[in-house]
């Protein structure tokens, strides 16, 4: 029949959009995989020096189950946060030089979770190809949108994680100190992303960070802030016994 | 070779091969019957997107199985993201605006049956009429390529409005590469758009058969005239708009975006441009765009109407006056669509009475339907259906109209369901019956097979019914202040919302399944449909007086028709009953225009 | 068929206007003092298109039973009148009404968008930003201070992009994300956007008037009940359009001083 | 219902002056069958629907240069961003091109009517007028791009400023619907040499190529103005 033949290309239409949209669904996933190292380590605290700036509380009185989820201890910015001793967290410790171990095996998959409408931590420290998730704690969608300098080896992204939908597995292929995170729903949601590739500690509330599993060696130390920048220091780390730091940043 | 050899038929001969037949024809049916394939399609994929819409719609936090296939990142865990809600609904809207109510009505039909109407062997410029299709096909497939780049189609909109469509990726997702698509997408159709207009001007001024004066032309033609002079200048209009918007989106211009804009605490490079300058030029064109989707509708309504009824209208010119009023006022209105938009107030006011008066041109032409319908001789079948269903929406979306119109009462509803309500009424579901209508009326001709009536009586009652149960809470939520483009309804006053919402889906998701009834007619009767005879509906336009079904590749074999008779004689006494058609020199005693 | 059709088109018709008539969902009640003549140009409209409305679809109805049996040999009749009544009337009918409803509701317009605020207008800012709204009250000093888009750091909420530091006239300015505003006060609402085009509507206050990037612009309103209000965006702006609302309270004037003063605190 | 008996094809009384004198006979309006039907007597009395065409073209080619226009205009009003800039010198020489090739175009049509008209005596080739035509119409885009090399040697990018962003959108447009009117020409030139040149065809290629012209005269001057 002459007239058949316009009609498959109808139904070709379909055949191929599914095609198509199978091939889109070919994803390609690294794994990372590494000697275990050994040896000391580095243990600190970081502090900071004066007056902290004023954190502006936040008002999320436009997204009611976060709001309610700060009812009690209202939600605060968090570019300087300084616990009881004037220890200074999410201070982000790495090896900038004297490091030859090669690449570092993750411990155990990070998590940077969205809870309350503020990052949990709020300073992820993340190697160079390790996977992380990011998970959404909220009854709320969230955007994650990490902005490395553009023109990177790091390329920007911007999803959006719907409540209770799956983590979203994400890598960075290069080191960068930091990635800013924001989530473009929330405007005053900010993080960021530590991307190293050297062992690192994070400093916590009282401003006490750890870095483990350094041979024996001379390093230098660098610790990021994200509102006062980075400060260097060299330590030497003997066999079998820790070296210790000490960063003191000061309040502008 | 001679001065005076110039000839405006015979083109082209019969075409030879395969690909010359089928594929890159120069015939206007194969042409015509491509654009209906392709808004046949487009239609469908409209349909599919609103069905995920709608159930997102009714149940945010529904995980809908299978979701992720179409996208990862839109559907993590088949949830939609709010980014792949408006990107759906972006592309709902720019696939039936274009690609559905424009091309099936007017470029489909147009092209299938205006040079038939007018007695003319084919369009006068075909490679052009060629080209037209296989450039809107292009534009179809840089739109649904968006669907497969990097964040998915853009989400700004069918009015795309800037900055937000103009700045790129920095917007969020859904503003990147798909923009440009779109954009790229649209600029083809408009000028696949303009080459079909400027075959349909040209057709109806000078490609008429003998006796066909202009008083004769079919309202059907004289619909498609109109739309296409509408059409040439306001797809004029939009083509540079949209390339300016690729260029401000791509090599960093600022026409669009103005100074000092902050995105992600980072400030844009762009200064100066002018966010209301898209707005003016897209509206220029994007008020005209909605008479470009339902004038073809009235042509073909009254068209088919008049052949039930058994009676023309009350009167032709009126019926063509009012169309003409129509589109030349569809110009001086398109500043309502921006009455909160920070235009000056006094411009409100001044683009508020065109917009009240347009009303009396549309009441006119309802009412003239109306009274022909009085005293007629109404066959039922279901073009006929259609066209009476059609009238019943354009009056209900219509009458809303008043109430837009006024800058006024759109401090309540500008931005609300209200509008959504009216305008899928009033250009969306009518200009659909108006496409039923003139597929069930048209499908013999074409295909030479009959569709099937009662499938068409089945698929007409879910339809009709659906679609005002789909559309009419529209406007009971829009004036209660329900916001459109929303994914989800998060402000407390709109969870009393949600349940209506839940409603409304359930009759969209059974509406839209009713229309595979018609799809399965579509092509059941494509293939297998009783075989059709030449003037089924007895009608006594050209198009039935072609020597086969469907007609011969030049239309009317050897002998062109000449035209004795205004194009709807019926009621009269005539040897054939109660019709006579415009070629058949028998005397008559013939029906007269009433003004 | 033709009659099955012809009750159907009446019964949908009737179906359709009883929400409308029982008023099931209306516009939210007015707290607004320019309010009144929008409503009545609201309820005139629905009257005069209800009417349209409901007589032309049974029209169609009556119409459709009618003559959809004719008897054999049968006439085709005309309408009385003829094509020329029916122009006439339309010119006289909905010429009339439009013309009226034209006026009527310019003149609801002009009332709102044609008066200056009044002297003693209270100033009050608002910023549009994807996806939130912001809020700045000029402080004792009564001065706006400048702003500069540069400095804007939303994680460290100088929304507005003050320097605190330099601008005298900034360092008292009150930045909120929610609105407040005292009873039967009129304000000046000054508006700009941020970033892409959004909109400000509070449907109870009658207040809708879009963000332009690049423009400022400005409104003015006085509010009569005190209550708690939502202010929604009606334009497209991205992905979080659903989500960008604050909520607007009216206050009593102690109250809102007492507000101010708790919101000025946390500066 | 009045009473009439067999209405004969009515002839529309629109009068159109030039239209009456067109080539057909008897008008654009009016295309007329002989009453045997026979398509084939058809080819002498139709008008052509190149020369309808082709005003169709020039009212939407009008209204899309229409639109930049209010662009333009809109865009400058009330933007501290404009800088001006002086048009490129080479623009004046480009546009004496561009009005010589017109006035050859014309030379060239009178030719090959004469030649069309069967005075075949004519020795030299009809076509030589418009090969000068299209050499000055490639000319003149060749004299744009040196324009838009001028303007980006001064540091005048598309991006840089909006009226180098409009200079370079309306001389990119009109270059673009000028390089169709050579597409045109040449086509009018392949089909010259095969003698199946129809004067309708003819007659519309120089239309659009004067309007062209004329649209470009304006785009001057519009640019002299607000640039």
């Amino acid at each position: 029949m002459r007239r058949q033949i316009p009609f498959k290309a109808i139904l070709f239409l379909p055949v191929a959009l599914v095609v198509g949209i199978a091939l889109m669904l070919v994803v390609s996933q690294k794994s990372v995989k590494a000697a275990p190292p050994s040896g000391g380590g580095v243990t600190g605290i970081v502090k900071l020096d004066g007056t902290p700036p004023h954190q502006k509380p936040i008002d999320m009185s436009k997204e009611p189950s976060c709001a309610a989820i700060h009812k009690d201890h209202p939600a605060t910015t968090e570019n300087v946060v300084v616990g009881s001793d004037g220890g200074l967290a999410n201070v982000v410790v790495y090896i900038s030089e004297g490091w030859s171990g090669g690449d570092v095996t993750p411990s155990s998959q990070p998590v940077f979770d969205q809870k309350g409408c503020q990052y949990q931590p709020h300073v992820l420290g993340v190697v160079v190809n390790e996977h992380f998730k990011v998970t959404n704690s909220d009854q709320t969608s969230h955007n994650i949108h990490p902005m490395p300098k553009p023109g990177g080896p790091n390329h920007e992204w911007n999803k959006s994680q719907p409540p209770g939908s799956p983590p979203i597995d994400a890598v960075w292929p290069a080191e960068e100190v930091a990635i800013h995170v924001k989530c473009n729903i929330h405007p005053w949601m900010s993080g960021y992303h530590v991307v190293v590739k050297t062992p690192y500690g994070v400093s916590d509330d009282k401003g006490s960070f750890k870095i483990e599993n350094l041979p024996p060696g001379n390093y230098t130390l660098t610790a990021w802030q994200e509102t006062y920048g980075t400060q260097t220091q060299k330590v030497t780390v003997a066999a079998g016994k820790p070296a210790t730091a000490t960063f003191t940043f000061k309040a502008k | 070779m001679h001065d005076t050899s110039s000839h405006a038929v015979a083109h082209h001969g019969p075409p030879a091969s395969f690909i010359r037949k089928h594929i890159f024809s120069l015939d206007h049916k194969v042409i015509g019957k491509q654009y209906f394939g392709l808004a046949f399609v487009a239609v469908l994929v409209g349909i599919f997107l609103s069905w995920l819409m709608r159930l997102h719609l009714g149940w945010t936090n529904l995980a809908i199985p299978g979701l992720h296939l179409l996208s990862s990142n839109g559907a993590p865990g088949n949830l939609m993201t709010p980014e792949y809600y408006l990107q759906l609904m972006t592309m709902h809207a720019t696939i039936m605006v274009f690609f559905v109510l424009t091309t099936a009505p007017f470029a489909a039909f147009g092209n299938y049956f205006l040079p038939i109407q007018v007695g003319a062997e084919d369009m006068p410029f075909p490679r052009f009429n060629m080209m037209s299709f296989w450039i809107t096909f292009l534009g179809f497939i840089a739109l649904m390529s968006s669907f497969f780049v990097g964040d998915g189609p853009t989400l700004g909109g069918w009015t795309q409005y800037a900055p937000l469509s103009a700045i790129g990726q920095a917007a969020g997702p859904g503003e990147g590469t798909g923009v440009v698509l779109w954009a790229i997408s649209i600029t083809l159709f408009c000028i696949g758009q303009l080459l079909g207009s400027l075959n349909f001007i040209t057709t109806t001024l000078d490609m008429r058969t003998r006796g066909m004066s202009l008083m004769r032309m079919p309202l059907s033609v004289w619909a498609w005239f109109i739309t296409s002079v509408m059409g040439l200048t306001a797809f004029a209009v939009l083509m540079p708009a949209c390339i300016l918007l690729i260029l401000d989106h791509v090599a960093g211009t600022s026409f669009f975006v103005p100074s000092n804009l902050v995105i992600n605490d980072q400030l844009l490079p762009h200064s100066g441009g002018s966010t209301l300058l898209w707005q003016h030029l897209f509206w220029f064109f994007g008020h005209p765009e909605v008479y470009i989707a339902i004038v073809p509708g009235m042509g073909i309504v009254s068209h088919v109407l008049i052949t039930s009824m058994r009676r023309p209208l009350l009167s032709h010119r009126v019926m063509i006056y009012s169309m003409g009023a129509l589109a030349v006022l569809s110009y001086m209105v398109y500043g309502h669509h921006m009455f909160v938009s920070g235009m000056n107030p006094v411009s409100s006011i001044a683009f508020s009475f065109p917009t009240l008066i347009i009303t009396i041109p549309a009441t006119i032409i309802v009412l003239l339907w109306l009274g022909s319908l009085y005293g007629s001789r109404l066959r039922i079948n279901t073009a006929s259906l259609f066209a009476l269903g059609f009238i019943s929406m354009f009056i209900s979306g219509g009458v809303s109209g008043f109430f837009l119109a006024q800058p006024s009462i759109d401090i309540l509803l500008h931005g609300t369901y209200f509008v959504v309500g009216h305008f899928h009424m009033v250009m969306g579901v009518a200009a659909m019956f108006g496409i039923f209508a003139g597929t069930f009326f048209w499908f013999p001709k074409m295909f030479g097979r009959m569709m099937n009536e009662t499938l068409g009586r089945i698929h007409f009652w879910l339809t009709f019914v659906g679609t005002y149960t789909i559309f009419m809470p529209f406007h009971y939520i829009g004036l209660a202040g329900n916001i459109r483009r929303y994914q989800a309804f998060t402000p407390d006053y709109m969870q009393q919302f949600i349940p209506v919402h839940k409603f409304i889906t359930v009759a969209a998701l059974l509406t839209g399944a009713a229309q595979l009834i018609f799809v399965y007619n579509l092509i059941h009767s494509r293939f297998w449909g009783k075989p059709a005879p030449d003037n089924p509906w007895e009608a006594t336009s050209l198009e039935w007086s072609t020597p086969s079904t469907p007609p011969p590749w030049n239309n009317f074999g050897d002998k062109m028709p000449v035209v004795y008779h205004d194009p709807y004689q019926y009621g009269v006494e005539g040897s054939t009953g109660d019709y006579v058609m415009q070629n058949s020199p028998e005397r008559i005693e013939t029906v007269r225009d009433e003004a | 068929m033709a009659k099955l059709f012809a009750v159907t088109i009446i019964v949908i018709a009737i179906l359709s206007a009883i929400p409308i008539v029982r008023h099931t969902w209306w516009t939210s009640q007015d707290i607004s003092t320019h309010g009144a003549p929008i409503d009545e140009q609201m309820s005139e409209t629905m009257a005069e298109s209800g009417i349209l409305f409901l007589a032309s679809q049974i029209l169609l109805a009556v119409f459709i039973w009618k003559f959809s049996r004719p008897r054999p040999g049968e006439k085709i009749k005309s309408f009385p009148g003829g094509a020329m009544g029916l122009v006439i009337a339309a010119f006289l009918l909905v010429g009339t009404e439009v013309l009226a409803l034209g006026a009527f509701g310019a003149k609801a317009w002009a009332s709102i968008y044609f008066t200056p605020p009044g002297a003693n207008a209270m100033p009050l800012q608002v910023q549009a930003g994807q996806f939130a709204f912001y809020f700045r009250y000029p402080g004792p000093d009564g001065k706006f201070g400048p702003l500069h888009p540069d400095l804007i750091s939303e994680a460290n909420q100088n929304i507005f992009g003050l320097d605190t530091e330099h601008d005298p006239d900034s360092k008292d300015d009150i930045v909120t994300a929610e609105m407040a505003i005292p009873v039967n006060r009129e304000i000046h609402l000054l508006m700009h956007s941020k970033d892409v085009g959004h909109a400000f509507f509070v449907p109870e206050l009658r207040v809708h008037q879009d963000f332009v990037p690049g423009l400022d612009l400005s409104m003015h309103f006085t509010a009569t009940k005190v209550g708690r209000y939502e202010i929604v965006c009606t334009q497209l702006c991205g992905l979080g359009h659903y989500n960008m609302r604050a909520y607007l309270s009216v206050f009593s004037q102690e109250d809102f001083d007492s507000w101010l003063k708790k919101q000025a605190t946390f500066q | 219902m009045a009473t009439t008996i067999h209405e004969p094809p009515r002839i529309e009384k629109i009068g159109d002056s030039s239209r009456a004198r067109s080539n057909s006979g008897n008008g654009g309006w009016r295309p007329l069958v002989p009453d045997a039907g026979d398509p084939r007597l058809v080819q002498e009395y139709a008008p052509p629907p190149a020369s309808t065409g082709i005003w169709v073209a020039v009212a939407g080619i009008s209204m899309t240069f229409a639109a930049l226009t209010s662009a333009l205009v809109v865009r400058k009003g009330g933007a501290p961003d404009w800088r001006h800039f002086t048009l490129p010198s080479i623009l004046y020489l480009n546009t004496l091109m561009l009005l010589a090739s017109s006035v050859t175009l014309e030379i060239g049509r009178r030719r090959v009517a004469v030649f069309m008209g069967g005075l075949r005596s004519t020795a030299a080739s009809p076509a030589r007028w418009l090969y000068v035509t299209l050499a000055l119409g490639f000319l003149f885009v060749a004299g744009q791009y040196v324009a838009w090399r001028q303007l980006s040697s001064q540091g005048l990018y598309l991006a840089t400023n909006p009226s180098s962003s409009f200079f370079y959108v309306f001389t990119a447009a009109h270059a673009l619907h000028l390089l169709g009117g050579l597409g045109g020409l040449g086509r009018v030139i392949y089909k010259l040499d095969h003698l199946v040149l129809r004067r309708s065809t003819l007659d519309a290629t120089a239309r659009y190529w004067h309007f062209m012209d004329v649209l470009w005269i304006y785009l001057l001057l519009l640019l002299w103005m607000k640039l």
